[in-house]
């Protein structure tokens, strides 16, 4: 499963990265799921784009494992025609990871949303302000910390146009 | 031709009453009622009346009309609860809409939010004195009627620009702006056919012309002259696929987003009164009017009224061609409106034009009268 | 950026212009002119006879499309009478739709218990006529619920009741037991005899059977209690939990048989 | 001038705001602000039975709902370690092509409706009607069918479906040359659409764009081909690909698109008319088949321990991509379930694809996206 007889298998950027790469998990369905230190993330974001020809970000996930946060990465190779998960795990106080946008346009709103949902922070994101939730939303519904708040208790600003 | 005029209705109704009347009140103090100014002026009025209800209930029956005919053509039914299929459905949607609060937006201009559906609506209904439906059934034989009608058809983009401004709202004084770009564009096509039926008939009163089509009706001859009147009145009408003004899908209601109640009521009326008033120009200007072709069988054009029967017959057979293209065809955008009003409307009313002097010059109308199936 | 003027002429359809389009219409027009396909909806439905069999009209022809309603989700039926008060129709709903509340009959003490749901909530999943074991909760083709009171969306048991009376099509009732599944144990050092799952049990599948009292070992102190202990029978148990909410010292459990 | 189209306007199909800066008639800039129809679908899934969520699925997209109960059991399959029966895998492929044809008509209905085209949208929710009737056959419910299981469907086919599903097919091969008559044979039609809201191949790419979107522009990348999933390696059909990337291409794609779902619905039935069985898993949980444990009851649930596990699926959805990622932390609800939606994706390339345009061409190109709001905000 790990395809590297179509060339596109992530296990070739453990030589590039050996000591940003934590592990290449195996993942059925997929050439595997690769876990890697968010400080390489903007390296190993154009690695796997050009290298090995990830050009298609398909998902940005934010899951809050209460002591860490993790940042998942879907991408898709249409050489390869499989996915590959890129997995971080970020320090729970100050999540924080560099923006995927200068190497996949499409992580923009992705990584909005995760900010505004699992409160993970992307440097250098060209546009990060609130998507689904409204502006001034001070709260992250998808952190297992968060509490369900009476309507009166939040303070939204009003936007100004 | 049974010589009853509207008009001849009217005068005898009240003279006929006003006689009775004095009748029973046999004294010199009420003299007046059988003066001749008064029974006139009074004669008028009743004219006029006539006249409004018979255009409004014509309205709101094209209003069903199209409904209904829509409806078949969406492969559904229209409406069909309120009287016999759903004939009364109009009656109480303008009675609700008449019971609805008027509101009116805070930073609106109330002289024009007020003014611009009334004087809409009156200035659609004015071409109704002008447009004779029969013999006698108009304000009688002016010579310049259809001069006067065109003239009175287009003050439209003014008021409708009134409204919109006034409205402080957006997607109204976008429409507004589409709509007397849109008007103003297709009126010279339109003017321009008319010219070639003017050529041809020799007349601009609308009689005239009608009678003139006694031996063959226009649209063999002018068939371009047509094609581009009734491009013309689509738009002229904001009618689809020329409705951008009020295109729902980007404008919300175009011009008339911010009414509501009578006032929306008003130009929903105004609209459907000017297509009743297109569809009328088509049939009088192309269609003969109300007279029918000799091949029709006599007991088909000899009853009374025959003439009104047979012109609103047409009328509605010409609105169903406009409600078949509705049904059928997407709207085009602003650019691609006035492209084709400038551009190709324009220079194919002028060749019509071109083409109806030929006619005359040629001498061959005449031979059209040989062609008994086509008309006449 | 500037708009883009040219316009990529992708079929010969101008020539034609605007005649394919019309002549579709009034296609459409001819063949609805008799019968359109809509159905006029309160003085005809969709579950009348005729349109379940054969006739589901379009564009003016019969196409055989007839509507089925045998597994439609709509208003439930209760049969009050076989309803064994289990519970399971209102840990199955995830709308939290469903209370137990009580009906009339049965014990005076331990009343007999039926739900009631709040139409207000329901979203119709059908999770609780799936789980009902003796299916006596199920969904009829009933779907007109227009009231003018929030209070009339609750159906009492009674009311529900009333819908099954009508018999009106209901999906499939299935009234089968769990296989492969955990069974209710007994923690029996903890057990003290006192009947309290026997007596709720919906199903009557536990018994009490007696055990011996052990003999009395000196300098111990033999438990005061009833010496009897439930065994539950697995085939007829549907897994409802009653006993273990009931049993006052918590010593029923969910597990697997060694 | 900014203006507001939303979250009260015909042209948004759901609620959303379009905010568009213009000159005259002339789109400067454009900016769409979601979240108006966001319920925290992922949220609640947290405390969600795995049976219960496929309730909030059927909501997550209300004119595909069938598309996201499959992907998200296909994720909570991997998750939990549990393979479906064969011929609920062939019921999944029949499912979701059905309702892939119920959106694709939906879509053509209000995309016709946005050019001012009334009487295609009656004609296409018509045509839809019957669709419905198929799927309310089968799963008891006409839009919210929470019909898939873990491990399974729920229930079999009813008897005769399969013939009454071949007129339908038969009934809609007809009804899209009418369709394509009333678009693809109007002179105003091309005249609007050709060459509009352009997206290149590469700049759908680079935007990840998914979707018949990207089929239109060229690009030939199809889940249900790329990366089979239920049924879908042993079916028979054509990626349906257009050039240009213009409005027209997508409605070339997604016509073209409809009748090779009807060409996969015949060979599923055909399928499923030769090889009856069970449509649900044996051996599985009882808290994850039907009929249902008390999920409820404190201290019994958290007691269990089952084996944990990493689901991921990717379905092409009738939008485009469409991803779920669950994690399962051995109890009877997800830990995390995260849904990608192919809208959301393209809805955030909006400026790319309507600067430069005119204002009454925002319907059109907005419409061809096929916008469905319940899925961007979840």
């Amino acid at each position: 499963m790990t395809g590297a007889a179509s060339g596109v298998g992530p296990d070739r950027l453990l030589a590039r990265f050996p000591q940003g790469i934590l592990g290449i998990d195996p993942f059925p369905g997929t050439a595997g799921r690769l876990r890697f230190d968010p400080a390489i993330a903007l390296e190993l974001f154009r690695e796997v784009r050009d290298t090995l020809g990830y050009t298609h970000l398909a998902m940005v996930a934010g899951i809050d494992w209460v002591q860490t946060r993790e940042v998942l990465y879907a991408v898709w190779s249409d050489a390869g025609r499989r996915y590959l998960l890129l997995s971080a795990q970020l320090p729970a106080d100050h999540p924080h990871i560099e923006s995927a946008t200068a190497v996949w346009p499409s992580a923009n709103w992705h990584e909005r949303e995760a900010w505004e949902l699992v409160d993970i922070s992307f440097d250098h994101h060209p546009d990060l302000r609130n998507l689904l939730l409204p502006t001034g939303y001070q709260f992250h519904p998808l952190l297992r910390s968060f509490k369900l708040h009476e309507p009166e208790e939040l303070e939204v600003k009003v936007r100004d146009v | 031709m049974t010589g009853l005029t509207l008009y001849g209705v009217a005068n005898g109704l009240i003279q006929y009453l006003l006689t009775h009347l004095y009748g029973v009140l046999p004294h010199p103090y009420f003299a007046f009622l059988v003066n001749g100014a008064v029974v006139t002026g009074l004669s008028v009025l009743v004219f006029a009346a006539i006249l409004l209800g018979a255009s409004m209930i014509n309205t709101i029956m094209l209003i069903w009309f199209e409904r209904k005919l829509l409806g078949r053509f969406m492969d559904r039914r229209g409406a069909m609860h309120v009287g016999y299929a759903g004939l009364l459905q109009n009656f109480a949607d303008g009675l609700k809409l008449f019971r609805k609060h008027t509101y009116k937006p805070h930073d609106a201009d109330a002289l024009g939010f007020y003014v611009a559906p009334t004087a809409y609506l009156v200035s659609s209904l004015l071409i109704f004195a002008i447009l004779p439906a029969s013999t006698g059934w108009g304000a009688g034989a002016l010579p310049l009627s259809l001069l006067l009608a065109l003239v009175v058809f287009s003050f439209a983009p003014l008021f409708i620009f009134l409204s919109a401004w006034s409205q402080a709202n957006k997607y109204s004084l976008i429409g507004g702006m589409r709509s007397a770009a849109q008007m103003i564009a297709y009126e010279v096509p339109i003017l321009l056919a008319v010219v070639a039926v003017v050529i041809v008939s020799g007349s601009f009163d609308l009689t005239t012309i009608v009678t003139m089509q006694q031996n063959y009706w226009y649209w063999i001859p002018l068939l371009l002259a047509l094609v581009v009147f009734v491009t013309g009145m689509l738009a002229e009408m904001e009618r689809i696929p020329f409705d951008l003004p009020e295109a729902e899908a980007e404008l919300v209601e175009g011009w008339n987003t911010e009414y509501g109640g009578m006032l929306f009521a008003f130009f929903m009326l105004s609209d459907y009164l000017r297509a009743l008033i297109g569809s009328f120009l088509v049939v009088l200007l192309f269609f003969g009017g109300w007279t029918m072709p000799g091949w029709v069988p006599g007991p088909l054009t000899s009853f009374p009224l025959e003439g009104l029967f047979w012109f609103l017959v047409k009328t509605y057979a010409v609105f169903g061609v406009f409600v078949w293209i509705r049904a059928s065809l997407p709207r085009v955008r602003t650019d691609q409106l006035l492209r084709i009003g400038w551009m190709r409307m324009v220079p194919l009313a002028l060749l019509s034009i071109v083409l109806a002097v030929g006619l005359v010059l040629i001498r061959c109308l005449p031979l059209l009268g040989c062609l008994p199936s086509l008309g006449g | 950026m500037s708009p883009p003027e040219t316009e990529a002429e992708r079929s010969n359809s101008s020539v034609l212009w605007v005649a394919k389009p019309l002549a579709t219409a009034a296609r459409q027009f001819v063949k609805s002119l008799w019968r359109p396909s809509t159905i006029v909806y309160p003085f005809e439905r969709l579950e009348d006879p005729k349109f379940r069999t054969e006739v589901r009209v379009a564009a003016g022809k019969p196409i055989g499309v007839g509507a089925v309603w045998d597994n439609y989700r709509g208003v439930h039926a209760l049969n009050i009478d076989t309803c064994i008060s289990c519970n399971l129709c209102a840990f199955s709903c995830p709308d939290l739709c469903i209370d137990m509340v009580t009906v009339p009959g049965g014990d005076p003490k331990h009343p007999k218990k039926c739900p009631q749901i709040d139409y207000g909530k329901c979203s119709y999943c059908g999770f609780c006529s799936d789980a009902c074991p003796e299916g006596c909760l199920t969904m009829t083709t009933r779907y007109e619920l227009s009231v003018t009171k929030r209070a009339e969306m609750v159906y009492a048991p009674e009311r529900l009741h009333e819908v099954y009376k009508t018999k009106l099509p209901m999906s499939p009732i299935r009234v089968e037991r769990p296989q492969n599944e955990d069974s209710i144990l007994l923690d029996a050092p903890l057990c003290i005899g006192c009947n309290a799952c026997a007596r709720d049990c919906p199903t009557k599948c536990i018994t009490m059977l007696d055990i011996p009292k052990p003999a009395a070992k000196p300098g111990e102190k033999i438990p005061k209690r009833i010496w009897k202990e439930p065994v539950v029978n697995d085939s007829d148990c549907v897994r409802c939990g009653t006993c273990i909410s009931v049993c006052p010292k918590e010593c029923l459990f969910w597990g697997t048989h060694r | 001038m900014w203006i507001n189209m939303g979250p009260q306007h015909p042209m948004t199909h759901g609620l959303w705001n379009l905010r568009v800066r213009i000159d005259g008639e002339l789109i400067l800039d454009v900016d769409p602000e979601m979240g108006y129809l966001h319920r925290g679908i992922e949220k609640i899934s947290e405390d969600r039975h795995y049976n219960e969520i496929i309730t909030l699925m059927d909501r997550t997209c209300y004119v595909a709902g069938m598309a996201w109960e499959t992907l998200f059991v296909l994720g909570a399959e991997q998750a939990l370690h549990v393979t479906p029966p064969e011929r609920a895998e062939w019921i999944r492929v029949l499912s979701e092509e059905i309702q892939r044809l119920g959106s694709h008509i939906m879509w053509y209905a209000a995309f016709v409706q946005d050019l001012g085209l009334m009487s295609p949208f009656l004609y296409g929710m018509r045509d839809r009607d019957l669709l419905l009737d198929l799927l309310q056959s089968y799963t008891g419910a006409r839009m919210t069918y929470e019909y898939n299981r873990v491990g399974g469907v729920r229930n079999d086919l009813p008897s005769g479906f399969t013939d009454r599903a071949r007129k339908v097919c038969d009934w809609l091969e007809d009804r899209f040359r009418e369709y394509d008559a009333l678009c693809l044979g109007s002179a105003i039609f091309h005249k609007r659409c050709d060459g509009l809201g352009v997206l290149k191949a590469a700049d759908c790419v680079r935007l990840g764009v998914t979707g018949p979107m990207l089929r239109s522009a060229g690009v030939k990348r199809d889940l249900r081909k790329d990366r089979p999933y239920s049924a879908y390696d042993r079916v028979d059909f054509d990626v349906a690909v257009a050039e240009g990337g213009d409005v027209t291409g997508r409605y070339l794609v997604r016509m073209e698109e409809m009748r090779q779902s009807v060409r996969i619905v015949r060979q599923a039935l055909d399928w499923l008319d030769r090889n009856p069985g069970p449509c649900l898993a044996e051996n599985l949980p009882r808290w994850l088949g039907a009929p249902y444990a008390p999920v409820g009851r404190e201290g019994y649930l958290l007691r269990r321990n089952y084996p944990k596990g990493l689901g991921f699926s990717a379905i092409e959805e009738p939008h485009g991509e469409a991803l779920a990622y669950v994690v399962n932390e051995g109890v009877e609800h997800p830990y995390r379930v995260k849904l990608k939606s192919p809208i959301f994706v393209n809805l955030s390339a909006a400026k790319e694809y309507l600067v430069g345009y005119r204002v009454a061409d925002i319907p059109p190109i907005m419409g061809s996206v096929d916008i469905c709001v319940g899925e961007v905000d979840r």
